[in-house]
């Protein structure tokens, strides 16, 4: 296309070494980090976020317990997406510290008297914490294998946690911290816990993948050899990838137990929470913050009207997911945004300026 | 029409322990059946609504599930069964929510424990009717009596709500098969599912183990039956709970079924009538074979008497409001296809125990059947045959 | 032979999705023939070798090769009929060893002089790591073994996609020197080629692509340098 | 102790024909089957619905449902799973993540949850006396079973032109095209032996034991330890690594049966630490 | 300059693969300002040698000095932050990304700009590099060349004190060839050390102040351009030419 005659390189005034203005030669160019749609997008959630804070004044209970349920499946989904997504380290085994955040906080409230909803961020403290030798293992695998090595982790913990008789071995146990608080008060603290989680976990996604260290992350998911030899630490920045979604797995899972008063090894670390977080990474849109949450919606509507059908729905599910990855392979979201140009919550640098092809318009 | 009321039923139809729910859709027509005129509750006629929820096995669902029917469908009675996994966390949400809430099939101490119960005062707003451990320690020890001398016991529990409460070193059997002369072999609990038995086999013929029993999910005793095959290991006795309760788990060991033997908490055998069907123990097992085409299984008694009280309770509520079920609920006194319900006598408050006897799969004709050999805790069912000890082939 | 060209494309058009890359190419090439396509990056040279093997889907009439349509055949089938290429980026299979690399190209199942014995002699070099994989070559050796591994399909026709690219000098001249020998096997030969002095003094005839078209078509001792950078630049 | 270590071994043979599935499809197509276990539930499932039909020794079953397999693995390679073969693994992990929870729940429907076993017979029970230890015959077969098929396999991939054409097509699938091979049916020819070494682990696993539509993760898991211990990329270090992950569960059930499978997980886990290429990794020239 | 240590120094460096050794005992400087141009026959060991200095790739035996400093320890991470850019002979960009985002990503991590700074950085060498107009395209669908241009590009971004270029001239026009010569000139001129691998001999002569030939992963010759030319050895092993 571009034949290199066309652009003669012009002598730059000053060298590489001492940097300064961009050469004048074809006008000034700027970076452009948002869109119309994303302006438009900003105060849509400013919105939303208000309504939703003041959903227990309006709403009905059960319309709080719903997003709470919700809101866990939204926050395991956006840490997938995370991993799987920018850092390319497709894991089955986010269930270990779903899990372990479940049990941390369920020993800490009926062992150590802690309260529940306090023990929330320890739990994920937890499971940062203990991301750190884990990651040492699990790193050493690859593309699917490292997939079925993080399964097999989480399986040691579901083992390891079924070998513990103070939280009720393979039976599992109650929360029974809880009981005695007043079931509206609970509830209360509940919505507005899941509410925070969500919102923090939105904003802080946007804001770390706008900033260097997102695009760090991307260049090591194009390509680790280059990233590294542009200077990235890719080491460090998988490992933190790996540590930040544990966290975020771990306070989905306290969340969850918080709300659900059971644990059980089986219950909190089986594959089915990675299953639905890929679910809707998957057919909301891979690699994008909008995609996760789109397919979350998605999720939740089809599991509100259809989960009683059993095998039928998980068989749907398995269906959705298979025919998104072979027809849309960028997700509901991905396809969306192809058709559209629209970009809501834009990570990108876009250089606009005289001559500079394919910005995005809206 | 008038108002409604709202039961909502949830059980493992699918997952691991979907054969506990098999008769599940045949049950709920009768129940529909038997509620399609509604029902008088404080003199006003009630809609009967049912709401199923599927647990999936899985005791995280079966959680949700129960919240979902008290939060968004609003139902005024909550019933479950099938395993502590099942009971338990759907009788977590009804104490929590203020929902009234009946469970049955899952041994009373693992239910009550498991929810760290308080004995003195028991549950609020959850109630319960099976038999408990010391009923099939007493059932099983009964049996071995029989069984001619055979004194030494080997385990089989894995580490789950009923293993754990099985072997449990306090409420358990290794106390009371002490107390009894019984020499115990237990290994510790396994993880389920477990592809080889060949440690235990090997430690239980280094014992001289005579008697197998357990609580065992049946791919497990599938493969320790079939390597104590292989490495001529035969037992006398062998009882082992969950495992051999199911036709269709048994007819999968073909002719080494026979003389195996396990609890059994109803039969055809059991001399009690539905007061939902109006049916007999025979009848009911009999209407059953001819609606499905399935022979009985074990788990219908059970599904027809938590019906048949969640209608009782009902009916006898002075109002529809949680407090008149729930109060009706915990005077409950009545006589069910498994035997008497009676929340006030249990061993603890909110327990009713149910009787439990043991039987023996025999060979008739082409099929098995499970046939009471045991009677000794519950002399008002009859007994139908005598143990025999496992035959093995030549 | 007879007078039908071995390769002959009439108004042949081809592009990936949207893009369209080739705009009406005729090209004919003759038995025993070496012929070069030049062109500025980007005018479409390996497009239209791609399209030439079936890489890239073209109309059916659009490509003849010895009379026959093979334009939107498979590419099995098409280098099983005789025409070969060396891809641009050598592209070897590096799970595959050296030696299992070449062997490859008999899944052609064509008979005709070239054995491993023979290339083992044209690139001595690849004998000592036949049983290294591809991958543990420098740049320059996997380019003769990809050039090799065209070779033992015995093709009438070798289409080469930049040869030199990347290769020492003493290499390009081994292989160039090795081009009249390959000829007179009987094998027609496409060079693609970025240094034209090379691709002139190389083939019979010379072919300028710019931008998708023939911009400049003739016998390569005829055109002048003048002819050839002002087909390359469109000035 | 000989006892454990032989039992283990037994054991280990069976696991090596769950993980050979799972080899061959990473090996020729980078391809991460994570159905692999539920596939494996599948045709044992299909040897349980077989069996009365075709009547007498079961392993006829065996025997019958391999080249189904193959046929349903070339099938399935052919009609889907090429779409989402690629340099991106996570394409093909979704869609056979996907396919793991359709054959579940399908089979659940299908057969409902009640688990299901092939009646051996007396193979079942029979059993050779060596000193001590007595070896169960059914097990005996399934490990000569797996000797036969990682030798029948190693070849293939080594030896023939199929196998050149394997690796060929897993390194790039366009040349390979180039080259005169049609690598659609390459890679359905090789899920297709896959196929056909899942029939086989089926009718076996469901001989040696019952079988339940939720089995497959944890056969995955062990075929995939077993991979992974072995050295990826050889067929012999696959069965190695089945053998050494049998052995090791055996003596974790051995010290406590709480920890046996478990303990299977650990050993992997410090294999992984202390030699993650594995055990016998593939050595080339 | 003679007199201050050199920036680059290899001392004693070798690297084996299995019974091959690619890099055989190489002691090699180079000083500050210096372009230096390396030849070998393929499979020479020349790509191996950057893969050493660069860190991609870890050596059995010897050190590598860079700036008065031992790096042999450094990640590759670490040896660009410390001045060392690099370009690959096979590019690797990060093809998802545009091409305007791989040099920000360049100048972010490499030359530790923060983001407005970058910016700018990248911006200037997409004008010298002549890819502004493809700033906004993702680096995967650009051609052969213009990856190959993003190489060049995205290795500058990173303020290198020292330069390793592989092969960045193959494939191009004269006339190209030539704008990029003149290119190099410019940076050489603004006093970055240049270690340039290349195979398009005319171009390497026309800004190498020093040559070094390698052959069979040592060193076969060393010195001035025009004498190392003239060389016996180099001109039959390399060139092809008996003299
Ligand atoms: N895989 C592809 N997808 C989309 N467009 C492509 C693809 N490959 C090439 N193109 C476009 O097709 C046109 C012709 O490219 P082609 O590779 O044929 O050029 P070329 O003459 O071989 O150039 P070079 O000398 O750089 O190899 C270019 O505009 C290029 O951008
Ligand atoms: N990863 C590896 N494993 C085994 N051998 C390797 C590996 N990488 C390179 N080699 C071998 O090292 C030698 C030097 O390779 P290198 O890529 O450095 O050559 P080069 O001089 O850059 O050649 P070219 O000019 O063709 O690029 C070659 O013989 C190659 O086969
Ligand atoms: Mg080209
Ligand atoms: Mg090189």
């Amino acid at each position: 296309m571009s034949s290199h005659a066309a652009h003669v390189p012009v002598l730059p005034q000053d060298s590489p070494q001492d940097h300064g203005q961009a050469s004048p030669a074809t006008g000034p160019a700027r970076v452009r980090r948002a869109t119309p749609a994303s302006r438009g997008a900003a105060i849509a959630f400013a919105l939303w976020v208000l309504m939703a804070a003041s959903l227990p004044w309006w709403g009905e209970s059960s319309w709080m317990r719903e997003f709470v349920e919700f809101s866990c499946y939204f926050i395991l989904a956006m840490m997938w997406n995370l991993l799987a997504g920018y850092g390319g380290m497709v894991s089955v085994g986010q269930q270990a510290f779903f899990g372990l955040g479940g049990y941390v906080m369920l020993a800490l409230g009926n062992l150590a008297g802690l309260n529940p909803f306090l023990a929330i961020p320890l739990a994920a403290v937890a499971a940062a914490a203990l991301a750190v030798p884990v990651s040492r293992i699990a790193f050493r695998l690859q593309g699917g294998y490292f997939a079925i090595g993080t399964w097999v982790i989480a399986e040691v913990f579901r083992l390891t946690l079924a070998n513990i008789p103070a939280v009720g071995g393979g039976s599992g146990t109650s929360l029974t911290a809880l009981r005695g608080m007043d079931r509206d008060l609970r509830e209360l603290l509940t919505y507005g816990t899941a509410l925070a989680c969500v919102v923090l976990c939105i904003v802080g996604l946007h804001v770390f993948l706008r900033s260097q260290r997102g695009l760090a992350l991307q260049a090591i998911r194009d390509n680790e050899v280059a990233a590294e030899s542009q200077g990235i630490a890719v080491a460090r920045m998988k490992l933190a990838v790996y540590v930040v979604a544990a966290a975020g797995c771990g306070a989905a899972g306290a969340l969850y137990f918080v709300s659900n008063l059971r644990i059980s090894p089986d219950a909190a670390f089986g594959v089915q929470w990675t299953a639905f977080a890929i679910f809707i990474v998957v057919v909301g849109g891979i690699g994008t913050l909008e995609g996760p949450m789109l397919g979350a919606v998605l999720f939740w509507l089809l599991n509100k009207f259809l989960a009683d059908y059993g095998t039928w729905y998980q068989i749907g599910l398995g269906l959705l997911a298979v025919t998104v990855v072979i027809g849309f392979r960028q997700g509901l979201w991905g396809w969306l945004r192809q058709r559209s140009g629209i970009e809501l919550l834009p990570t990108r640098r876009w250089l606009v300026g005289e001559g500079v092809e394919d910005v995005p318009r809206r | 029409a008038g108002p409604t009321v709202r039961i909502g039923y949830v059980s493992p139809q699918t997952g691991p322990l979907a054969a506990f729910a098999e008769p599940d859709r045949f049950t709920i027509e009768q129940f529909r059946k038997a509620t399609a005129g509604g029902i008088l509750i404080g003199g006003t006629r009630h809609t009967v609504e049912l709401v199923v929820k599927d647990s999936q096995s899985n005791p995280n669902k079966a959680g949700s599930a129960a919240a979902d029917l008290i939060l968004r469908d609003k139902v005024d009675l909550v019933i479950a069964s099938a395993t502590p996994a099942t009971c338990n966390p759907v009788a977590d949400q009804c104490e929590l929510n203020g929902t009234p809430c009946i469970t049955n099939d899952a041994p009373w101490q693992p239910y009550f424990f498991g929810r760290k119960g308080d004995p003195k005062t028991g549950f609020e707003w959850t109630a319960h009717f099976f038999w408990g451990l010391e009923d099939v320690v007493g059932g099983f020890t009964s049996l071995w009596g029989q069984a001619g001398g055979a004194r030494t016991v080997g385990a089989l529990w894995p580490n789950d709500e009923d293993g754990n409460a099985w072997g449990d070193a306090k409420m358990g059997f290794p106390p009371a098969l002490k107390a009894k002369g019984f020499k115990l072999v237990d290994r510790g609990r396994f993880q389920s599912p477990i592809n080889d038995f060949s440690t235990f086999i090997r430690e239980f013929k280094q014992q001289g183990v005579e008697i197998v029993t357990g609580v065992v999910p049946p791919p497990d005793f599938a493969n320790f039956w079939n390597q104590a095959g292989q490495q001529g290991f035969q037992p006398k006795v062998v009882t082992v709970a969950k495992a051999t309760e199911f036709p269709a788990a048994v007819a999968a060991f073909g002719d080494r079924a026979e003389g195996l033997t396990v609890e059994l908490m109803w039969s055809p055998g059991f001399p009690y009538t539905s007061t939902m069907s109006g049916l007999s123990s025979q009848k009911l097992a009999e209407a059953y074979t001819a609606a499905t085409g399935r022979p009985w299984i074990v788990t219908l008694g059970f599904k027809q008497a938590l019906f048949e009280v969640a209608i009782d309770v009902l009916r006898r509520s002075a109002e529809r409001s949680p407090q008149a079920i729930r109060q009706a609920l915990f005077t409950t006194k009545l006589t069910t296809t498994v035997g008497p319900v009676d929340f006030r006598t249990g061993p603890v408050p909110g327990i009713s125990k149910t009787p439990l006897v043991v039987g023996q799969w025999k060979k008739r004709g082409k099929a098995m059947d499970l046939l009471i050999v045991d009677n000794t805790l519950a002399p008002q069912i009859p007994r139908q045959a005598a143990l025999e000890p496992v035959r093995y082939g030549a | 032979m007879s007078t039908t060209p071995l390769i002959q494309t009439a108004g042949l058009q081809a592009g990936y999705g949207d893009a369209q890359a080739l705009f009406g190419i005729d090209f004919s090439l003759d038995a025993g023939e070496v012929v070069a396509v030049i062109g500025a990056n980007g005018a479409g040279k390996s497009t239209f070798l791609k399209a030439l093997t079936g890489l890239v889907q073209v109309p059916e009439a659009a490509v003849r090769f010895q009379g026959r349509p093979i334009g939107g055949l498979p590419p099995g089938r098409i280098v099983r009929q005789g025409l070969a290429m060396v891809p641009e980026g050598r592209r070897l299979f590096p799970s595959l060893s050296v030696e299992e690399n070449l062997r490859m190209g008999e899944r052609a199942g064509r008979a005709g002089p070239w054995s491993l014995e023979r290339l083992y002699r044209l690139f001595p070099i690849l004998r000592d790591k036949r049983h290294q994989p591809g991958t543990a070559l420098s740049g320059g050796q996997q380019q003769m073994v990809a050039i090799g591994r065209a070779l033992m399909s015995n093709p009438l026709a070798l289409l080469c996609d930049e040869l030199s690219l990347g290769l020492a000098p003493i290499v390009i001249r081994e292989i160039y020197d090795a081009l009249p020998a390959i000829v007179a096997e009987g094998m027609s030969v496409v060079i693609v080629e970025q240094d034209v002095g090379l691709a002139q003094r190389m083939s019979r005839r010379v072919y300028c692509f710019q931008e998708g078209r023939v911009a400049l078509h003739g016998l390569s001792a005829a055109l002048s340098r003048e002819q050839i950078s002002a087909a390359y630049f469109g000035v | 102790m000989i006892d454990v270590i032989v039992q283990g071994l037994l054991l280990g043979g069976l696991y090596a024909l769950f993980a050979q599935g799972l080899s061959v499809m990473f090996g020729v197509m980078r391809l991460t089957n994570i159905a692999q276990g539920d596939f494996i539930v599948l045709a044992a499932f299909g040897a349980v619905a077989l069996a009365p039909r075709v009547g007498g020794n079961p392993l006829w079953v065996g025997l019958l449902l391999v080249p189904t397999g193959f046929g349903l693995g070339w099938l399935l390679q052919h009609r889907l799973l090429n779409r989402v073969l690629g340099k991106d693994p996570l394409p093909s992990l979704v869609v056979t993540f996907g396919l793991s929870i359709i054959v579940q729940n399908a089979l659940q429907e299908l057969f409902s949850a009640d688990p299901r076993a092939l009646d051996a017979g007396d193979l079942a029970t029979r059993s050779l006396q060596l000193g001590e230890v007595s070896v169960g015959l059914l097990p005996l077969l399934i490990l000569l079973t797996a000797l036969g098929c990682t030798a029948a396999l190693q070849w293939l991939f080594t030896r023939t032109a199929t196998g050149r054409a394997f690796r060929a097509v897993s390194d790039d699938r366009d040349i390979a095209e180039l080259m005169g091979l049609d690598a659609r049916r390459v890679c359905a020819t090789a899920t297709g032996v896959a196929g056909a070494v899942i029939a086989l682990a089926g009718t076996f696993q469901a001989l040696r034991t019952t079988v339940a539509p939720s089995d497959g993760p944890s056969l995955l898991l062990f075929a995939f330890e077993a991979v992974i211990i072995g050295g990826m990329g050889s067929m012999w270090g696959t069965l190695i690594g089945a053998l050494v992950l049998g052995v090791t569960q055996q003596i974790g059930f051995q010290a406590d049966p709480g920890w046996g499978v478990g303990f299977g997980h650990l050993v992997f886990l410090a294999v992984l630490v202390v030699r993650p290429q594995g055990l016998f990794p593939r050595t080339r020239g | 300059m003679t007199a201050q240590p050199p920036l680059l120094r290899l001392q004693g460096v070798s690297k084996r693969y299995g019974a091959v050794t690619v890099t055989d005992d190489i002691t090699l400087e180079v000083r500050e300002g210096e372009t230096l141009g390396i030849l070998g026959p393929n499979g020479a060991g020349k790509t191996t040698l950057f893969n050493l200095i660069s860190g991609d790739v870890r050596l059995d035996r010897g050190q590598v000095l860079y700036d008065g400093r031992d790096i042999t320890a450094l990640r590759p991470h670490q040896r660009c932050r410390a001045g060392i850019g690099r370009s690959y002979q096979v590019p690797q960009p990060f093809g998802h990304m545009t091409v305007f985002e791989n040099l920000v990503t360049a100048a972010c991590f490499g030359a530790g700009l923060a983001e407005r700074a970058a910016w700018d950085l990248a911006q200037q060498v997409l004008e010298q590099t002549g890819l502004r107009t493809q700033a906004n395209r993702p680096a995967g669908a650009l051609t052969l060349l213009d990856r190959k241009r993003l190489e060049l590009a995205r290795a500058l971004a990173t303020r290198p004190r020292l330069l390793l270029l592989d092969e960045i001239a193959g494939g191009l026009t004269e006339h190209e060839a030539q704008q990029l010569v003149d290119e190099l000139r410019r940076i050489k001129a603004a006093g970055v050390t240049m270690v340039w691998i290349e195979h398009v001999v005319h171009a390497l002569l026309a800004i190498a102040d020093r040559l070094f030939v390698i052959n069979f992963g040592a060193r076969l010759a060393e010195g001035a351009p025009q004498a190392v030319m003239q060389d016996a050895d180099v001109r039959r092993v390399y060139m092809g030419m008996e003299s």
